[in-house]
């Protein structure tokens, strides 16, 4: 798994045509690197990975993976390109058993059958909650065992790009830590992962760089070493998770 | 106050009409499709039901009318009133149905049509007049009828009214949006959509027994013709469901159209009125007052 | 006081609650924590009538709700969040709490009056008129949480409030839920992950397990319950 | 000088189009002919005829809008009906009520006749419940015992099938089955063998074409054969189109090259048909017999607006009442009653036969060929 | 009695696995697309056309003008979704606006047919030989046993690449969610259309059965396949093919067999009656699964 440069420059974006929700909005991500993005509630912190993966069009700017222009690209040709996106609202298909989701994971290689095989098998060993339940309908399982789906489906392919947005909200703290690891684990065997959280320390904790947006705007940027050296941006932040008695 | 607006527009557009002209019919029916379109939003636009056989109340209200007057020897006033009567016990009758969701209801409501036309053509020919149908031509006064559905139109748009600021208004929009999470903050589901099912159904049967009045003829075939319902939920849709001036936009535009192409293209009409609802779907697909709504959203509270 | 004896809920084969007892007195929060699929929005399910228990008895103050539809238990005094919000996106958010209030035979003034307290409570007043598919996530729960708090509930059962909020709204929704007991004087059944929270609003918490009660106790014993830590908490 | 202006519908779409539009073409060849005369005599001059046609798409709602904006707008003297009994209905509560007098050349049902109505009357069209009697008199004169009558339920097919069970058991035959069923009914073949289990010898069923069409293709398919099966439509050139199923269907018409009546008002049957010919070379279709009843209609309309010299109902419809056996066109005779019911215009009964083609059968008067009967069984024929 | 009796319900078996074929092609566009087609008739009495124009134009048996209607009618579905069904996304209720279109779209069609063909009935010259085949005293048409036969493979056909293939899932997979298709990379619109295209050269097919079985059609009648086709999957269950079949034989048996002993009006009025009391006590259809979206 070889991740690819991935950048947006000067993005803008609105819904609707007349609510503008992102204003010039500007992020890199390198691959073997953990990027964060942080922000309060309607930030734009979704609305930035979906507009990664080609979910949204933009006014303005360009997104360039591996230094190719793919802002002309639609989200499925994305993904087909190596960018797997877990959103923040539901994406399980309910009425398909949990095997038929993965299988569906893999539609860019549905022509090789034995790679399918190996990739789900090899998901079913890194998720045994899903093998066990591996018939039932996806819409039967819980609001936590949805989001472990969504997660093995996006893994399946080996992608280059990973977008993951609050990937462990109502998930256990045992297995959230389990998802921590296995996305670091990912960013180090080379894939790029951008990774949304509201979850700030934790988040903090495993990127290596982190971007914090507020009002559609990027606020402030830095690597790990910036937020831990830099004044400015550590008082930012340590502002920020102060919010909460203790995250 | 926008509605208020639209409301007296509507009275003086209509009230003064017999005065000018014999030709009441473009009116009248005009009066008459204002009248389906808003009492079908009851159901589609506020409550979120699509009931494909709306036609059966219209058909029943015609049949209940006209054997009340023609069999029964009632004058029409009280004929149709039965005819509301019958149209609401009929709505209550298919109450158990209110449970189906969506496409569900729709197609059975649309077999419950076709199954009151079946039962009205096995009920003796003496009561309903056979397959010929009922000729009401003792009753002809289209002045009055012309009134009566004034009336019809007018009990519509206050229902509509009221039915809007009402708390049942307010419960059926709750329903539409998420009927779980209405239910779990204490909105009775099955209660809530039997009310509006029968104001919705009340309005169909009124208008099926004024129109009967109205060309006194009555027979199954347009009784219970599917164009009847597949025009109210155009017209309703093209305007937007779920405001209150949504069918009365659509109603009026395209009627109007219609009316304009039957007469210049007589051959042409229906293949014309097909490509004008698909542009205006393809268009405009929330209606003519939905996509304004979501244009100017800043707007959207102020329109009712 | 809630009561729940011995419920059960199985779907076809699978068996989601196996037998859960529980109580939670009148002005506490009872804190509920469990592994994903342990069963927790299950038991919400079945307490408020989304969902029949297969056996069993749920009980507020003596009433039975077993049998009970969603709307009935709400009249009963029973309200509850969803962990993904669900609020009507196509009505104000002062329409949406009006959906809360029409059964309680109120005037349009008191409405207004209760709307607007909660409303100025979780911060979102000055969007009352907006459509409130317009609020960002975050926003919404908080909306959720107030819909049901303007019936002014004996029980509330909170799905995950805390996921996908904010630090600054979460704190906002910390302070309103603790003084909830006290200011409206309603119990609360919170369910969540978010340990911190549930750790410092919790009177009392009970830990799922495969449709079992695993532990119960304050959070310090919970924290240190080595079954716990096994199946929960991890190392 | 003014044109007389004429209004009727004509049904571009519906049940009642393929009809409709047959019936038009017999009207527009008598304008077309009336105008090459100079037009009507009235008030002492010619007038010329200008007919003044709109859509009713086969709905009675289109229709009463219609009808009162050709009188109202329109401003036109006197109207044609519009096709069927029901359509027809509802024209004439708006005829009655604003005083315009309709000349019916389709509607047959008995019922139209008893409403009181004053200002129409039927040109051609006799009515429904006399309609089967042709048809059933042929065969119990061959020996037909046992009828099976089936019908759509509509209107006009309900009508015949009531007349027929009269007509039946009036002949002293007996009904061994009647039954309905309803619009958009796909498949006969338990009909037919209901028809068959019951002993019927006599087959007789009343609905439109696109039916008749089904039955007797489903009646091969099936095995089933009656020794005489009479279907109203069989007569239409769509009905023979459709090949060797359609051999022996006994069937009625009024207008064949074996019918010809000694006309003294329109055209005869070859100056019709060249008539046809020059105006409508296009038409897929040759005339059938509804547009030989408009066109009778037209002419009779004719005659009565010279007769009477004005557009006053009551002077047309006393004119209408004058010209009562005094009139026979190209559908036949013409005489009619106080309501303005038909009372003549008599169907003969024609049969498909192979070599001959359709051929006159009954009555012996007009016969040309003899009726084969039994129907050879379907095996029986090469 | 009985003899009927037992012809009434092989008849319904086989008129209802005609009913189910009619509601199999409509189920690929309405139960798997969500596209309420209510031009269903409208296409279906297209290919019966179509076999009757290939017969009379190029001497094509209606058999042989299968592949070439479905070929045609696919094409056309395929073009005809980027031109009337893509946008309607965008609508707040995409079903019911698909409704109105595919009404529109009914008009137009019936109203081009009335052009084109004239309002007459017409048959095709079709038979097989020998015209029917006994089974003891159970007499069975040929034409109806060619059609069952149709039935059954077609729906067996789409029941494997629904449930048995990748496509198929994907395509089921899509009204359940319109995001995730393309998170995992599918093409949705072009899926979609082939899907489209799929539907309504199944619907040309099933014209061409339906007019050797039924045997007189005119451009009015597509509003009663349409009617039909809708019961029959609202009875089966929205989006299954076999049970579309469950529905339509469900539906015909019930026709049929009233029909031995009541009218055939009483007949369509128990068939109604009985889908009504089968969608009230399982509100999803025989085989419907519940809360799938
Ligand atoms: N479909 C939509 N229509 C209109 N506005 C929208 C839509 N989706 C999002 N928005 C608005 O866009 C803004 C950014 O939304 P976004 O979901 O990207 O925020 P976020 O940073 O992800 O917030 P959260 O932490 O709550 O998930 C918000 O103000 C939201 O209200
Ligand atoms: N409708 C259903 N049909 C079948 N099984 C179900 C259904 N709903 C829940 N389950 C099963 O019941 C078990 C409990 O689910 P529940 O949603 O209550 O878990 P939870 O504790 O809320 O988990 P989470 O923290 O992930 O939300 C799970 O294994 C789930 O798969
Ligand atoms: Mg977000
Ligand atoms: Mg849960």
């Amino acid at each position: 798994m070889d991740g690819v440069e991935l950048s947006m420059e000067n993005i803008s974006v609105a819904y609707n045509g007349d609510i503008t929700v992102l204003q010039g909005v500007a992020l890199r991500a390198q691959p073997g690197e953990v990027t964060g993005i942080i922000g309060p509630n309607g930030a734009g912190k979704s609305t930035v990975l979906k507009t990664i993966f080609g979910l949204l069009t933009t006014r303005t700017g360009a997104i360039h993976m591996g230094g190719r222009d793919i802002t002309g690209l639609k989200a499925f040709q994305r993904a087909l390109e190596g960018i797997a996106f877990v959103p923040q609202n539901r994406s399980v298909f309910p009425g398909l058993s949990v095997y038929d989701n993965l299988l569906l994971g893999c539609w860019p290689f549905r022509k090789d059958k034995a790679r399918i095989t190996r990739a789900i098998a090899a998901t079913f060993d890194k998720f045994p909650v899903l093998k066990e339940r591996s018939a039932s309908p996806a819409s039967a399982l819980s609001g936590g065992q949805q989001r472990f789906l969504e997660i093995a489906r996006a893994l399946v392919t080996d992608p280059k790009v990973i977008l993951l947005d609050e990937p462990t909200a109502m998930i256990a703290p045992k297995i959230s830590k389990d998802i921590y690891a296995l996305t670091r684990s990912l960013a180090d065997q080379g894939a790029t992962i951008i990774l949304v959280d509201q979850n700030v320390r934790q988040c903090a904790a495993i990127s290596d760089r982190l971007h914090i947006l507020e009002l559609g705007r990027n606020k402030a940027e830095g690597t790990k070493e910036d937020f831990a050296t830099d004044g400015q941006l550590k008082e930012m932040v340590a502002e920020w998770m102060n919010y909460r008695i203790d995250v | 106050m926008i509605w208020g607006g639209v409301v007296t527009l509507i009275i003086l557009a209509f009230l003064p009409v017999p005065l000018f002209t014999t030709n009441l019919s473009f009116m009248f029916y005009m009066m008459l499709w204002l009248t389906m379109a808003t009492s079908f939003n009851f159901v589609a636009g506020m409550a979120g039901y699509m009931p494909f056989g709306y036609v059966a109340f219209y058909g029943i209200g015609a049949y209940a009318t006209g054997v009340l007057y023609k069999t029964f020897g009632l004058p029409i006033p009280i004929a149709l009133a039965g005819a509301a009567a019958a149209g609401v016990a009929i709505g209550l009758l298919l109450a158990p149905t209110l449970r189906l969701k969506g496409v569900y209801f729709g197609i059975v409501s649309l077999a419950l049509a076709m199954a009151m036309k079946l039962i009205i053509s096995l009920m003796p020919a003496k009561i309903t007049g056979g397959s010929l149908g009922l000729i009401l031509s003792g009753a002809n006064d289209p002045t009055m009828a012309y009134y009566a559905m004034f009336i019809v139109l007018l009990g519509a748009l206050a229902a509509g009214t009221w039915l809007s600021m009402s708390r049942l208004g307010i419960a059926l929009r709750a329903i539409r949006d998420d009927r779980e999470a209405a239910e779990v903050v204490g909105v009775n589901v099955v209660r809530t959509r039997l009310k509006a099912w029968v104001m919705a159904t009340m309005f169909p049967s009124l208008v099926g027994g004024v129109e009967a009045w109205y060309t006194n003829a009555i027979d199954l075939e347009s009784s219970f013709n599917l164009l009847v319902t597949a025009k109210s939920i155009v017209y309703a849709m093209a305007g937007g469901l779920g405001f209150l001036v949504g069918p009365i936009v659509g109603a009026s535009a395209l009627y109007g159209i219609d009316q304009l192409i039957w007469r210049h293209f007589p051959t042409l009409n229906l293949l014309i009125l097909g490509v004008v609802i698909i542009a205006l779907m393809l268009l405009l697909p929330r209606g003519i007052v939905g996509a304004f709504a979501q244009r100017f959203s800043r707007f959207r509270r102020f329109i009712p | 006081m809630l009561k729940v004896d011995q419920l059960v809920k199985t779907f076809g084969g699978m068996t989601a609650l196996a037998g859960i007892s529980l109580t939670v007195p009148d002005r506490s929060i009872l804190g509920v924590l469990g592994m994903n699929g342990s069963g927790k929005t299950t038991m919400l399910n079945c307490i408020n009538g989304i969902y029949e228990a297969t056996a069993g008895e749920i009980s507020l103050d003596g009433v039975s709700l077993i049998g009970k539809a969603p709307h009935a238990v709400f009249s009963e005094g029973v309200g509850r969040t969803f962990q993904v919000p669900r609020i009507f996106p196509q009505m104000s958010l002062l329409e949406n709490l009006a959906v809360a209030l029409l059964n309680k035979g109120l005037s349009n003034a008191q409405v207004a009056e209760i709307s607007a307290h909660w409303l100025n409570k979780v911060e979102l007043y000055r969007l009352r008129h907006n459509y409130a598919e317009e609020l960002s996530g975050g926003q919404q729960k908080l909306l959720e949480l107030a819909r049901i708090m303007v019936a002014n509930p004996k029980l509330v059962l909170l799905d995950e409030p805390f996921a996908g909020v904010n630090p600054s709204l979460a704190l906002l929704l910390i302070g309103i839920i603790r003084e909830m007991p006290q200011e409206v004087g309603c119990s609360v059944m919170l369910v969540s992950h978010d340990l911190t929270s549930v750790y410092e609003l919790s009177d009392n918490i009970l830990v799922m397990h495969e449709g079992h009660v695993l532990a119960e106790g304050n959070a310090e014993a919970i924290q240190k319950n080595p079954d716990v830590i096994e199946a929960y908490l991890g190392a | 000088a003014e044109k007389i202006r004429i209004g009727m519908t004509v049904s571009s779409s519906g049940n009642f189009a393929l009809a409709s539009q047959s019936g038009v073409r017999g009207v527009e060849i008598w304008v077309d002919e009336i105008n090459k005369q100079g037009g009507l005599e009235f008030g002492g001059e010619k007038r010329l005829v200008e007919l003044v046609k709109r859509d009713d798409r086969s709905d009675k709602q289109m229709v009463a809008r219609v009808y009162e904006d050709l009188i109202v707008n329109e401003d036109v003297d006197i109207l044609l009906a519009p096709f069927g009994s029901t359509l027809t209905a509802a024209a004439a509560t708006v005829t009655e009520r604003l005083g315009k007098f309709m000349v019916i050349w389709s509607a047959a049902s008995d019922a139209l006749y008893d409403q009181g109505f004053k200002n129409i009357v039927s040109a051609t069209q006799m009515p429904v419940s006399r309609m089967p009697s042709a048809g059933l008199e042929a065969a119990h004169a061959l020996g037909g015992k046992k009828v099976a009558i089936v019908n759509v339920d509509e209107p006009f097919p309900a009508g015949l099938a009531d007349g027929a069970e009269a007509i039946a058991e009036k002949l002293g035959m007996e009904v061994v089955l009647k039954e309905d069923y309803p619009k958009g009914t796909k498949d006969f073949s338990l009909l037919l063998q209901k028809a068959r289990a019951a002993g019927a010898d006599v087959f007789f069923p009343t609905s439109y074409e696109g039916d008749l069409i089904s039955m007797v293709r489903q009646m091969r398919q099936m095995n089933v054969n009656f020794p005489f099966s009479f279907m109203v439509y069989a007569s239409t050139p769509q009905f023979i189109e459709i090949g060797d199923d359609a051999q022996y269907i006994y069937s009625h018409t009024n207008f064949h090259p074996t019918i010809n009546w000694e006309v003294n008002a329109g055209l005869d049957r070859a100056g019709f048909i060249s008539a046809y010919e020059t105006m409508f070379p296009n038409v897929s279709y040759e005339p059938d017999f509804q547009t030989v009843l408009a066109y009778g209609a037209a002419v009779i309309a004719g005659e009565i607006i010279e007769k009477a010299d004005s557009f006053e109902a009551d002077k047309l419809k006393q004119a209408a009442l004058d010209l009562s056996d005094n009139l026979t066109v190209l559908a036949g005779p013409y005489a009619v009653d106080e309501t303005g019911k038909q009372l003549k215009m008599p169907f003969p009964v024609v049969q498909l036969q192979p070599e001959k083609g359709l051929v006159t059968v009954w009555p012996e008067e007009v016969a040309v060929a003899k009726p084969v009967y039994p129907i050879p069984a379907w095996d029986q024929r090469n | 009695m009985n003899e009927l009796l037992l012809q009434g319900l092989v008849n319904g078996i086989v008129v209802g696995l005609i009913y189910a074929l009619i509601g199999v092609s409509l189920n690929v566009i309405f139960g798997v697309l969500r596209v309420v087609n209510f031009a269903h008739g409208e296409f279906i009495v297209l290919g019966a056309y179509g076999a009757y124009f290939a017969q009379q134009l190029l001497g094509l048996s209606p058999l042989l003008a299968m592949p070439l209607v479905f070929l045609v009618f696919g094409l056309i579905g395929y073009g005809l979704y980027f031109l009337l069904v893509q946008r309607l996304s965008r609508s707040n209720d995409p079903e019911h606006a698909s409704l109105l279109v595919m009404f529109g779209l009914s008009l137009v069609l019936g109203a081009l047919m009335l052009l084109a063909f004239e309002a007459d009935s017409r048959s095709l010259n079709f038979s097989l030989e020998p015209p029917f085949l006994m089974f003891g005293n159970v007499i069975l048409p040929t034409t109806k046993l060619l059609g069952l036969g149709v039935s059954v493979v077609i729906t067996g056909c789409l029941a494997y690449f629904l449930y048995r293939t990748m496509p198929g899932k994907a395509l089921r997979a899509i009204i359940m969610n319109r995001d995730a298709i393309q998170i995992v990379g599918v093409d949705l619109n072009h899926l979609s259309a082939l899907t489209f295209g799929l539907g309504l050269g199944l619907a040309g097919i099933t014209g061409i059965i339906v007019s050797m079985i039924f045997p007189s059609f005119s451009p009015f009648i597509g509003q009663d396949y349409t009617l039909i086709g809708f019961i029959v999957i609202v009875l089966g269950g929205l989006g299954h093919p076999i049970g579309a079949v469950a529905g339509g034989i469900l539906f015909g048996l019930a026709e049929q067999t009233a029909m031995v002993f009541f009218s055939g009006t009483v007949a369509m009025l128990l068939g109604f009656v009985l889908l009504i009391a089968v969608i009230l006590i399982r509100p999803a259809g025989l085989f419907g699964v519940q809360n799938l979206r």
